[in-house]
């Protein structure tokens, strides 16, 4: 057991720390001990996936060594380690992003709170992603939604605290199904440890028994984890929470928090029911059809959006759609495509909503398209990060984007019958849309203003003309987010191999 | 081809060539010998009209194009020709600008446009299964490339030869003719019936005889088929031309049915309808034109447009209705004068040809169509001459000398190629036996 | 019916589950929704306590004295109890934090129905464009 | 000659177009030697290119194990590119003058300029995966410049141009990707799908194809998705004229030809149902674009549905999938170029100098504006097909290619072409006839304020109908290069 091998409790265990021990700090030291805890969590992980890249097998890690039905278990594997890394830096660079905005939304007294929900949050994921024991993973949902929902309401205007308190329902209800599907399946197969139940579901599903909880089972945690990771149809809460949060939070719901339950419902598809019995179950062309239905009405709904946060938060729900249309796949092919969606998500939208924070600070901190006109000029690193943003989005080669395309496609075309035909489409139809809707913002960013008749008002325009202050934390956040972007878009060589070979490490 | 004279090299299958041969020069010679007629004719009539420069440029340039023409060694450079010759000639339809005129020419425009295209479609299937691309007498395809589908290419024959007929105004696309003539100034009209539609002629000639051959159309439905449309438009036409009222426009009818004549000739594809066809050919240039100047005279001086107006204008203008006289007389086909003879020839050579039911069908239509070319010319000089007591006399003057010198010329010409026209007839025969 | 019977807590489970999950969704006011909440967490944990019970067993609970020879072979399964403890204490947390939420929008919005709420934030949006 | 030659002949436009706005030239002369400094340089460079760098080629980076972005110079690009290099520097020059009466220039001419680089990639490119990079990126490049002038009218024009764009990118991607991923090849140096195409997943390829065509059909403007080019006549005319007669809808016409000849290769499409269909469609975009052309009154959407017309004729060529068919496909390519930019460049020097756009009011222009219009009807008549000029031999060889392939569909497709051949004479005589011959009531004075367009736009066209009657006469020259074009398409002849 190498000392690289205790990573994973090691992540989690810090960030709790910390997270207790920011409730005392006074706001400075807060936002370092912060930061330099979820740097240290991102180097960790980093050398976790050198050491799998370098041969490494994937292994459970017993906490306190105690045996198995009462023990906890982690297990880590490559994916295991190229998430939670996605997942850190992701977390680092939209607090870095979204600095300038907590100040002001946040207030200076409340942002240690701030803080404390943002180490649990990312705790809480890093969790998702590791644990081997299911019931561990119920509890940290319900930590995840808390602090997912502490974060929304710490900018306390009336949009986010309503905004919140939806959100906290849906996500009760779907983990609510989440936990009633865990107990049946304890109640089944008698065993809480993820690979001990998949021997015992395989057993059973030979003989033939409980064939009917099964089913049930694995239904409810279908609908409930979906529910949780804004599926198309359950996803009214999710426009108004992204949109109302602060610029950092916003950042890290659309692109993290969502992903965490994603990538849970595949690791309990794949290492607790197992690839053979789930392909057969209906739900996987139930995630499909929704996954498409997804990826055209998120992008329907945000054409018509006239303000920047909303049209970003109901990208997101078509990108998730993306993801989900992958998992709907069923074939191995496909869920990979759904991790490269994951990763490309993950940084083009947390990059965006911060570049979005950016526009409002240089239009007065109006959302409205009216009034957003030309911040692209007045703010460069916003305009260049949105251009990066559409390329990504359409698949232009050389950006993320492109290689979630490639391989979708590519999953999509080995499948054979209608839900090759349905997907294509979709995927025709969602970039057709995508183009447009973000092609217009660009239009809008970057209209000069003194030509084009404005509707802004008057007020407005005086700010615009005066330079905007811009911080360098700021730039420096959405340079490396571009950065990262094209490094995913370049090296995607790299990452679908690392996907694949964690996938079959997976089982 | 005697030598070839190459212009223009474009690529192997393609080149603009030109040669003289017996059929080129007859044709030369005609469109020559009428343009100085109605040149000299035009001079005088140009008074009459606006844009002089404009009309007597496009009055050459057309002629360039017809010289070409007769001279053309291949497909392509006759289709260039054609083409040209088309547009070309336009702009002299629409020379007074009036609406009507400007609809009259595009109407000319599309449907003569319409026929080249079909034209060089028979050009396409030409190159693909010919051998060489000079025109030669009895046909230049290539038996081994034609061997499979004869079909196919009588279908692209009767649509290049029905396409090249539209100019000289056959049933399916005789249209414009009536329309384009009667707007048309007095010359251009001339030049139009007389020896514009003589070009279409001479296409279906080359396309018939020098493309396809004409063992190669004998008695095939295409030959049945045009034999039919001619003599459906030779009827049709003496038909329309009898009710019509407006002079040009009758001349415009008898002009349809005239040039059918020669196109009933030209498909019963035997040498000595084929001498009957090239004999009308220069008898009917000269007569209608003929025609043509004495109803221009009649407008020039008295702007009387219709025939009905004409009551006793003989006695105004002698010599305009003694030669518009002549020249009827010719067209009926009565002896001593040009129209019999080719009249003659093309009966004889259709009912030696020996087509079940058309050998004799086509002489009795034709006799009919004779009858009523003098129902629709003959009244014009009677009334002209002998007006009848009750009616009010038209008052008016005779034309000035220089419209009328190119009438007598075609008058006597009518009367001269009538009496002796022997040599003429030996020269065209040498002519028609060289086609097969 | 002996099958109801035989395993009748499960039964209670379910029927308690759904009257939670549909109070927690469709009632009006903020506070039942938390009470429905509350029911549906309460009766997986029923489900999950019955699970745990085993025919006359004994408290799977060792003393000091009798570690040389336990006399009993029967113990209730501990590990389903255990699990109940841990979702109580989730159920608690999420509640305060739900009541505490509550009454912030109680404050912002003096009403208690969480449709009325977003009509309000509606007409505010409204009131922005122009 | 390594391939960076290439890269440079791509990237020095469109850097050169990035920095236009930046640089933000006030004075016009500046931007304009500026600009027509390095549209000339890149043609010029790209001219010699052609020449000595036939064959070099350039792997740019690896995107993954099975894809990467190369950049070759091949017979069939180079045909491509010596028509666009040819073009593009008498189109700027057209531009600077039709530019004076618009706004925003800086940012006009670093599109077109940018335009220029992205289709030489389209035509260098060494491989379908760098070919769909370029022509997605002029896609976006030209969405600016459609919406130039930033009317309503404009903007529908870009979203519709966006929305039919973007479909067709798409559905050739995963065409693209269908063939990848069942072992067809995607490079351009291997012809055909080799042993991938076995009877079995013939079905899949076949799908794959009919993906691509219509995916790349988009932008040939074949009959139901054409409907984007007619609405983009309302962008300015060196748009209209360089891109939607030119560049854009050429890449189009190109993509497809190497979708015919590069990736499945005359064995596979000889014959086959996929064959018909895509010759069915063609025939039928040929008669439909002029009968539409015929019908219009607009002038410049007049000429565009004769673009979408002449468009499928080079398709209709290339999917006869012989070597005569492919040389009769690239020679239309090239001289549909010439005419139809004449055509363009005059009917936007009417709407500069007199504001006129309808057809029907054109009448007199031939003594105003003797210069253009004598250009137009000579451009017409080349257009529809009279022998000396060159728009008869590009007709006359695809008519052979179709009669030597013999099948039912090719003679319809030689009867489309004559059909279309009329109302071409129908749609573009007719103005030449308004011009010279305006009616008899029409005054002269009324034109007195039309005068002839200035050197910077009558050059252009001078020059280009010189060309259209010189290719017209001799065309030896082109016909031995594009002939070049057979043994890479066709190893096995």
């Amino acid at each position: 057991m190498s000392l690289v091998q205790n990573v994973p409790a090691f992540s989690i265990l810090l960030l709790m720390l910390c997270g207790i021990v920011c409730l005392v700090l006074p706001r400075r030291a807060a936002r370092h001990l912060a930061d330099c805890a979820i740097a240290l969590v991102a180097a960790a992980s980093v050398a976790l996936l050198v050491y799998f890249l370098q041969g490494g097998a994937a292994y459970t890690y017993s906490m306190g060594e105690i045996g198995a039905p009462f023990g906890n278990e982690l297990r880590a594997g490559m994916l295991e380690a190229a998430v939670a890394t996605l997942f850190s830096i992701v977390t680092l660079l939209s607090l870095m992003g979204g600095r300038a905005h907590l100040r002001s939304d946040i207030g200076r007294l409340k942002v240690n709170l701030y803080y404390i929900s943002t180490l649990f949050l990312l705790c809480s994921m890093l969790a998702l992603v590791y644990t081997n024991d299911i019931f561990t993973a119920y509890v940290f949902v319900e930590i995840n939604t808390i602090t997912a929902c502490g974060i929304v309401m710490s900018k306390e205007d009336g949009y986010t605290l309503a905004a919140s308190m939806r959100y906290f329902i849906m996500s009760l209800i779907g983990s609510g199904l989440f936990l009633i599907s865990i107990c049946i399946l304890y109640a089944v197969t008698g065993h809480l440890l993820m690979s001990n139940i998949q021997e015992a579901v395989a057993q059973l599903y030979a003989q033939g028994e409980y064939r009917a909880p099964l089913q049930v089972a694995i239904a409810l945690m279908g609908v409930g984890l979906s529910l949780k990771s804004a599926l198309w149809p359950f996803s009214s809460w999710l426009p108004d929470a992204h949109s109302s949060a602060s610029a950092s939070s916003s950042a890290m719901l659309s692109g993290l928090v969502l992903k965490s339950f994603i990538f849970l419902m595949i690791k309990i598809f794949y290492r607790v029911i197992g690839a053979g019995i789930v392909r057969t179950h209906a739900v996987l062309d139930l995630l499909l059809v929704f996954g498409i239905l997804g990826m055209v009405m998120g992008s329907v709904n945000a054409l018509f959006e006239r303000d920047i946060k909303r049209l970003l938060a109901y990208s997101s729900v078509g990108q998730i759609g993306y993801i989900f249309c992958g998992v709907g796949l069923g074939t191995p092919a496909g869920v990979a495509a759904a991790m490269v969606q994951v990763a490309v998500h993950a940084t083009t939208k947390a990059m965006l909503f911060c570049a979005a924070g950016g526009l409002m600070d240089a239009s007065g901190g109006s959302k409205k398209f009216r009034d957003i006109e030309g911040a692209g000029r007045r703010d460069p690193y916003a305009g260049v990060a949105f251009i990066v943003g559409t390329l990504s989005m359409i698949g232009i080669p050389f950006f993320g984007g492109f290689i979630t395309k490639l391989s979708l496609v590519q999953a999509a075309v080995t499948v054979g019958g209608w839900r090759n035909l349905l997907s294509i489409l979709a995927i025709i139809v969602s970039t057709i849309l995508t183009a447009i809707y973000y092609i217009n913002v660009l239009a809008i960013i970057f209209r000069a203003p003194e030509t084009a008749p404005t509707k802004a008002s008057e007020k407005l325009k005086e700010e615009w003309k005066k330079q905007v202050r811009l911080d360098t934390e700021y730039e420096v956040a959405i340079v490396l987010f571009i950065l990262l972007n094209l490094a995913i878009g370049l090296r995607s060589d790299q990452l679908m191999q690392i996907i694949t070979t964690g996938l079959s490490m997976f089982g | 081809m005697t030598q070839l004279f190459t212009l223009l090299k474009i690529s192997d299958g393609l080149a603009i060539q030109f040669g003289a041969d017996g059929l080129g020069r007859m044709f030369l010679c005609l469109d020559t010998v009428m343009w100085i007629l109605v040149g000299i004719y035009a001079f005088k009539y140009k008074e009459h009209m606006k844009h002089t420069k404009r009309f007597f440029a496009f009055y050459l340039l057309t002629y360039l194009m017809l010289a070409a023409l007769s001279m053309a060694a291949n497909y392509l450079t006759m289709y260039l020709c054609f083409e040209f010759m088309t547009l070309l000639s336009m702009p002299m339809v629409l020379q007074d600008g009036t609406p009507e005129s400007i609809a009259a020419a595009r109407k000319y425009l599309m449907y003569s446009i319409f026929g080249a295209t079909l034209g060089l479609l028979g050009f396409f299937f030409s190159a693909h299964y010919g051998a060489g691309t000079v025109f030669t007498p009895g046909g230049l395809l290539d038996p081994a490339k034609v061997a499979g589908n004869e079909s196919k290419l009588l279908v692209v024959a009767f649509l290049s030869i029905a396409g090249f007929s539209a100019k000289a105004g056959m049933f399916p696309l005789h249209a414009w003719l009536p329309t384009a003539h009667p707007v048309a100034p007095a010359p251009a009209s001339a030049v139009l019936s007389g020896v514009i539609t003589k070009a279409g002629v001479l296409c279906i000639l080359r396309v018939m005889y020098q493309v396809y051959g004409a063992s190669f159309l004998a008695g095939t439905w295409v030959q049945k088929a045009l034999i039919v449309l001619s003599l459906i438009t030779v009827f049709m036409g003496s038909m329309m031309a009898y009710g019509e009222d407006l002079l040009k426009r009758r001349l415009a009818y008898s002009t349809v049915s005239q040039v059918s004549y020669v196109l009933f000739g030209v498909f019963t594809l035997h040498p000595v309808a084929l001498l009957g066809a090239l004999l009308h050919v220069i008898y009917h240039s000269i007569i209608k034109d003929g025609l043509f100047l004495g109803a221009g005279a009649v407008i020039f001086t008295n702007h009387k447009e219709y025939v009905s107006q004409l009551h006793g204008m003989g006695k105004r203008m002698p010599v305009t209705f003694g030669c518009f006289t002549v020249c009827s007389l010719g067209l009926i086909g009565i002896p001593p004068f040009a129209g019999f003879l080719s009249k003659w020839y093309l009966a004889a050579g259709s009912l030696s040809e020996g087509l079940p039911v058309l050998s004799w069908l086509g002489p009795a239509v034709l006799l009919l169509s004779a009858l009523l070319t003098a129902g629709y010319l003959l009244p014009i000089s009677i009334h002209g001459f002998f007006p009848g007591e009750g009616e009010k006399e038209a008052e008016g003057k005779e034309a000035p000398f220089q419209m009328l010198f190119p009438m007598l010329v075609l008058a006597l010409g009518v009367v001269v190629f009538g009496v002796f026209a022997q040599p003429l007839a030996d020269a065209l025969l040498r002519i028609a036996e060289a086609m097969f | 019916m002996s099958v109801f019977f035989a395993n009748l807590p499960e039964y209670a489970a379910m029927i308690l589950f759904g009257i939670g999950l549909s109070n927690l969704m469709l009632a009006k006011n903020l506070v039942k929704k938390i009470i429905g909440l509350n029911i549906m967490d309460t009766s997986v944990y029923l489900f999950l306590a019955a699970k745990g019970y085993v025919e006359n067993s004994v408290a799977p609970i060792v003393s000091a004295s009798d570690l040389g020879h336990i006399e009993h072979t029967l113990y209730t399964n501990p590990v389903p109890a255990g699990l109940v403890l841990t979702g109580i204490v989730v159920s608690v947390s999420v509640t305060a934090v739900l009541l505490s939420l509550i009454v912030r929008l109680n404050e912002e919005f003096h009403t208690l129905d969480i449709d009325e709420i977003i009509h309000i934030l509606r007409k505010r949006d409204r009131e922005d464009l122009k | 000659m390594t391939g960076f030659g290439i890269l440079i002949a791509i990237l020095v436009p469109i850097l050169g177009g990035a920095l236009v706005p930046l640089l933000d030239f006030d004075a016009r002369r500046a931007r304009e030697y500026y600009v027509f400094a390095i549209v000339l340089a890149t043609s010029v460079y790209t001219l010699s290119l052609l020449s000595s760098g036939q064959g070099s080629e350039l792997v740019l980076y690896h995107l993954t194990s099975t894809i990467d972005i190369t950049l070759r110079i091949d017979r069939y690009g180079s045909i491509f590119a010596l028509l666009v290099s040819v073009l593009w520097p008498l189109a700027t020059l057209y531009a600077f003058e039709y530019m004076s009466h618009l706004h925003k220039k800086n940012r006009f001419f670093g599109f077109f300029t940018i335009c220029y680089g992205i289709t030489l990639g389209v035509a260098f490119a060494g491989n379908f995966i760098t070919m769909y990079l370029f022509y997605e990126l002029l896609t976006l490049a030209t969405v600016p410049l459609i919406t130039h002038e930033g009317t309503r009218e404009a903007k529908v024009a870009g979203v519709k141009y966006l929305v039919y764009s973007i479909a067709g990118a798409t559905a050739a991607f995963i065409g693209m990707i269908a063939i990848l991923t069942h072992g067809g090849s995607l490079e351009f140096a291997v012809i055909g799908l080799g042993d991938a195409a076995t009877p079995e997943n013939r079905r899949l390829f076949d799908l794959a194809f009919l993906f691509m065509f219509f995916g790349f059909g988009v932008k040939s403007a074949i009959w139901p998705l054409h409907g984007w080019l007619p609405t983009a006549g309302v962008a300015p005319t060196p748009v209209t004229a360089l891109l939607h007669a030119v560049a854009v809808v050429k890449s189009g016409v190109f993509a497809i030809g190497r979708v015919v000849y590069f990736t499945y290769d005359a064995g596979y499409l000889a014959g086959s149902m996929v064959q018909k269909i895509g010759l069915a469609f063609s025939a039928f975009t040929i008669v439909y674009g002029t009968v539409m052309a015929w019908k219009e009154i607009h002038f410049k959407k007049r000429l565009a549905y004769s673009t979408v017309s002449n468009l499928s004729y080079i398709v209709f060529a290339f999917l006869l999938v012989t070597p005569s068919g492919l040389t009769a496909g690239l020679l239309h390519m090239m001289f549909h170029g010439l005419m139809k930019i004449v055509l363009f460049f005059v009917a936007g020097t009417v709407m500069h100098q007199s504001g006129r756009i309808y057809v029907t009011d054109l009448r007199g222009f031939g003594r105003a504006m003797p210069v253009s219009f004598a250009t137009f009807t000579i451009a017409s008549l080349a257009l529809t097909g009279i022998p000396p000029l060159c728009g008869f031999l590009s007709k006359y060889a695809i008519a052979e290619a179709a009669l030597a392939q013999g099948s039912p569909l090719a003679y319809a497709g030689v009867a489309a072409l004559l059909v279309s051949a009329v109302f071409t004479a129908a749609y573009l005589l007719t103005i030449c006839v308004r011009a010279y011959f305006p009616p008899a009531d029409f005054e002269p004075w009324s034109l007195k304020s039309v005068k002839e367009a200035n050197l910077y736009m009558t050059l252009p066209l001078v020059l280009l109908t010189a060309a259209i009657v010189l290719l017209g006469c001799f065309p030896g020259a082109l016909q031995a290069f594009i002939g070049g074009v057979v043994p890479a398409a066709f190893p096995g002849l």
